[in-house]
């Protein structure tokens, strides 16, 4: 889950790690800033704010709030501003960068850094990235520090600021479950005091229960995402007319590729996951009926989920939900047989490979 | 021969009371598992499908087990794993999903100091029919055979299994690496395994987007596998940066693609699938 | 280093493990105390300050100030009792016994209970003794507590508090260094509660410098032994008459107990270290000469510390110093002879044998 | 034959450059050890004694060292360890005295995970006559032959070695365990190495009271050392409850005792000497 950068800079100073002097408003009429000059940035979890204009300077109160009433409430690729951090504007010498995150192939925390700063990452060239991987069953050791000080050649002035930040980004990204803490830039001020620029810190959502300080953000999930988040479903927006039922991440990824091959266009990504629920499924066709797709296809492979059960859900769903798109499904696997029965009985044919339910409901959404 | 579970194994499960612990306790039974022993603390003394229930694994190993189960909700999982770890378990099996991965991640590295085998979290587990199955595979979709089958995905898995199997195959043994960014076990760690498997033929990789994992095993299978490897890769049609269930499906920066996968894949020789259902006929092909 | 119980169980209240109400006095004026029953204990650094009647009751504040003046001030073992802690009194229903320490041969921390508590632990035979080795590099995990629970037989009501006070007990113990942290007995009130009877904390003497918090308590050391370490000498007071200046702590021991198979008595261990500075000699004699003894043994072989150096010392010490007891040297190793030679000019012979040079001593002081 | 330390043993110092640092990077090197590299942050590109400095021992690894000397104040040196372990130096040796024992403790349990060997802390070292020394031991007082040196004392040591050399004998490898509560080896450790090496004919131990890692040793060498031992054990002078310098040296419950330790010992058959000067005459006896 990424946090704002103002939650994320929250953080940077309950553990120490420099930053600039700076504030969060939601209402242009709380702000009580006067530190000149200053910086108002948008408070959005999406990249290039600044080049959406979601970054401006003032230089006096007046300017502040004609700034701070262009950047509150705009909106930065589809996503509303509904807050800005207004902080001081540093005197910027020098600007580097330094993260920590998982490196998925050693199973390790990567800890990246490069005088190189203030750019993407990506357009770094990687001699230019130093890097070292934490056994994280010994976890941090100030020689870590060290060494990327001299890896980067930073002069001794900036080498004891830097390594004392190192440490403590490790220690929050270790103590609340980050998958991501990013400092870009990592600024060196013109009179030498290192402060984090930017922030950014992307929690763990499945490390939540124990983070009971920080806020869930829903902010990265569109509407309909919410809802089935909220209902205990892993449902992905897309922009096709194909609703996709599926039970598995895999599989239903696979059904998405499978439509897509046969140039239909899935409106969805929705995993009943290891369910065996009539309510489940009932509850899947509610979801879709919100996405208002052209045609549904459901695709299960019976393990935990017995066909059966799918079916009976299916029915249940055409009787409560009210669906009036044509539904094509596909059964296989454990209670295949009972399944196509029972679907039989209410008039739905079910098919039992999985590449003729796919070309069924394209050709049926695509004749419409 | 088969690999990572066999006659030899002897499973305890850590959670034996609950919803999946007590099912897939059966499940195992009935395909063949020795489940030796289950734990659930305040329940020692009773019987879950006639296997003894102790208060702690210290109690359950004069069991003997060598592998356990793990099917405890997800802030607990490290907890166990730690108790396993700690009581000489070689062979780690996690069910659980939506662990928090750092601590997957201590899991991990420190069971492999310890020299000790992680699978999942998040996945289906490893089944050898029909000497052991740990995990949640359905029972009824294996035979017997020469292909060895690896994947990150649980219903994926079972689909090309069954495929295979009523294509006229059969499996020497299949290896669910789980869903989750950090896993026990990854493609490459399998993959050396089945080189040295007597049993396996040829082997059968279900990959998906997000990581590089498939891009390391291409790599590995260019320099040591002599077997023929047929692939499928899911993921193809999702949108950059949206996630899809599993939180392995982060796509960023231009790595993990689908198509990077699949182009490092055939460049190492892999028949790579369009459909699941292409999998048998692939194989059919590079078994003439 | 030794706490007083009353500063372990400041330790155990920042660490939230349940400890009876109670205040430290240092005066009995101070005394403030209005809830009775209470207890009057003794701050003393030696076991049996029970049986010494450094534990009263009282019920009354009449009785409280009768049982503090009679407590505070009273002489435990040769030690002053310089304060009282005074607690509630609880209603003891049962009395636990459990305990963290270094067991050396395992390189590992050990965790002991058994619900024999109240008593000597070494009186508990010890297959009621339960025990965990933790490994360090893994930690505390919560299966342990659970595990003990199990094996000691304790009721559901007491197995959470049980786990979560070593839980709590296992943090302290790393996070301060300790070398022991151990509560006998864990009471078990009347109507359920485990609670802290007594708390024995030993912090690491090596690890004080990371814990500021913690003060170090002279209590342990004799006047000289105190006066040694502030001058940084490894130096142990015995009740002997012959001085020992040694280098090396195992060389020092073997020096003992040569003397000691010789029908000697050592006054003193004194090891100057791996140091090659004449002022370190000159300091361990103004040392000896505070102990009065009737000889001094110097026993060096020379490695680190250079034989002339000692000898140099040795000539400085009887100058500056003016030690009128005998004096008998051995040297042996890097420099004996120039060593030897500087003290012949100076007029004492010196030994290369250790022998020879206890021999000499005993005879010497016997003598007397 | 040596164990430990012999002619392959490339040393880097961490700390080459403070007082004990370099004197002892002099010394080694004089007594003909491989020293390879020293480290000391902000001091790369110097030399000590013609060892070249770097500021990290990751740096210095391009000198390829297998043994580390760590002097460093005590503060630092769980961190100068991990670096060590981190940068897969096999041996590591560490001076530095004052080393709270929980540090030494997650050091030692970290470096066995990883088949490493600790030495130390607060030892005199390793010393294999004349292939290669380890640590601070004075070079003079050594003659390469077949007596096996195990010591948890410094100038003690020394004494022994000494009186040794001077009775005609020579050492294969004289190993000081280091004073600590926890060490890195101790008596078993080093026993079982010596039971092996074909240099070793005889072995010398030298005790003292605290812990129990003598009476350990007399069980080890009862049921497994068929070559001739011999020890001295300090302490029988000393009161209960005091400590003599040493933390090892806190007799308590009885347990630890030199009393129990010289039991146990002559019970394994060891001959126990009264007076450190008796060891050469007692190991002459037991060579007839």
């Amino acid at each position: 889950m990424n946090l704002y950068e103002y939650q994320a800079k929250d953080l940077f100073k309950k553990y120490g790690i420099p930053v600039p002097e700076g504030k969060n408003y939601e209402d242009l009429s709380k702000i009580d800033w006067n530190k000149f000059p200053a910086v108002v940035k948008a408070q959005v979890l999406v990249g290039g704010r600044g080049k959406a204009g979601g970054i401006q300077f003032a230089n006096s109160s007046k300017e502040l709030m004609e700034k701070s009433s262009q950047v509150l409430g705009m909106t930065i690729k589809g996503l509303k501003v509904r807050s800005i951090y207004i902080e001081e504007k540093l005197e910027v010498g020098k600007e580097y960068y330094v993260s920590i995150t998982l490196d998925r192939s050693a199973r390790k925390p990567v800890i990246m850094a490069t005088t190189e700063g203030g750019v993407e990452i990506e357009e770094v060239p990687d001699e230019k990235i130093k890097k070292f991987w934490v056994d994280p069953t010994v976890g941090y050791s100030n020689f870590i520090g060290r060494q990327m000080t001299f890896d980067l050649g930073l002069p001794d002035s900036e080498g004891k600021q830097f390594q004392d930040i190192l440490a403590k980004m490790y220690k929050l990204y270790r103590e609340y479950d980050a998958e991501l803490v990013e400092i870009n830039p990592l600024v060196i001020t013109k009179d030498g005091k290192m402060v984090a620029g930017d922030a950014k810190v992307i929690i763990d959502s499945d490390s939540l229960f124990r983070h009971k300080d920080i806020p869930e953000n829903a902010a990265e999930r569109t509407e309909l995402e919410e809802i089935a988040y909220k209902r205990g479903y892993s449902l992905v927006e897309l922009d096709g007319n194909i609703g996709v039922i599926a039970n598995g991440a895999g599989l239903t990824m696979a059904t998405l590729d499978a439509l897509t091959l046969h140039g239909g266009k899935p409106r969805n990504f929705l995993d009943l996951g290891g369910s065996d629920d009539v309510e489940k499924v009932v509850g899947a066709f509610e979801l879709l009926k919100i996405a208002k797709p052209k045609g549904i296809l459901v695709n299960i492979f019976g393990g935990v989920t017995h066909c059966d059960t799918v079916a009976n859900g299916i029915v249940e769903a055409k009787k409560r939900v009210g669906i009036d798109v044509p539904i094509v499904v596909r059964l296989s696997g454990v209670n295949e047989d009972i399944g196509r029965q029972i679907l039989k009985e209410n008039g739905i044919e079910a098919y039992s490979d999985m590449m003729s339910a796919v070309e069924e409901i394209v050709k049926v959404v695509n004749k419409q | 021969m088969s690999i990572y579970v066999d006659e030899n194994t002897r499973i305890v499960v850590q959670g034996i009371t609950g919803h999946q612990g007590s099912f897939n306790t059966l499940q195992m039974l009935k395909f063949g598992s020795k489940v030796v022993a289950g734990v659930t603390p305040g329940k020692g003394g009773t019987e879950v499908h006639g296997v003894k229930v102790f208060n702690t694994l210290a109690d359950a190993m004069k069991m003997e087990p060598n592998a356990t189960f793990i099917s405890v909700p997800a802030p607990y999982v490290l907890d166990a794993a730690k108790e396993a770890i700690y009581n000489g378990i070689d062979l780690i099996y996690i069910l659980t999903e939506k662990v928090p991965y750092q601590d997957t991640m201590e899991i991990v590295n420190l069971a492999r100091k310890m020299g000790k085998t992680v699978v999942g979290p998040n996945g289906p587990g490893i089944t050898s029919p029909f000497k052991s199955k740990i995990g949640i595979m359905p029972n009824q979709i294996f035979r017997e055979g020469n292909v060895g089958v690896i994947s990150r995905s649980g219903t994926l898995t079972y689909e090309i299994v069954d495929q295979l199997t009523r294509a006229g195959f059969g499996e020497s043994t299949v290896v669910g690496l789980g869903g989750d960014p950090v896993t026990g076990l990854n493609f490459v760690d399998v993959l050396s395994k089945f080189k040295d498997d007597s049993q396996t033929e040829a082997i059968v990789m279900v990959g998906e987007i997000g990581g590089t994992a498939e891009e390391e095993a291409a790599e590995y299978i260019k320099k040591n596998i002599r077997k023929p490897v047929v692939a499928y890769i899911t993921g193809r049609s999702a949108p950059k940066g949206k996630r899809m269930g599993h939180a392995g499906a982060i796509i960023t920066r231009g790595k993990g693609t689908a198509e990077s996968k699949i182009k490092a894949l055939e460049e190492a020789g892999v028949k790579v699938a369009d459909y699941p259902y292409q999998v048998p006929s692939l194989l059919k092909e590079v078994f003439k």
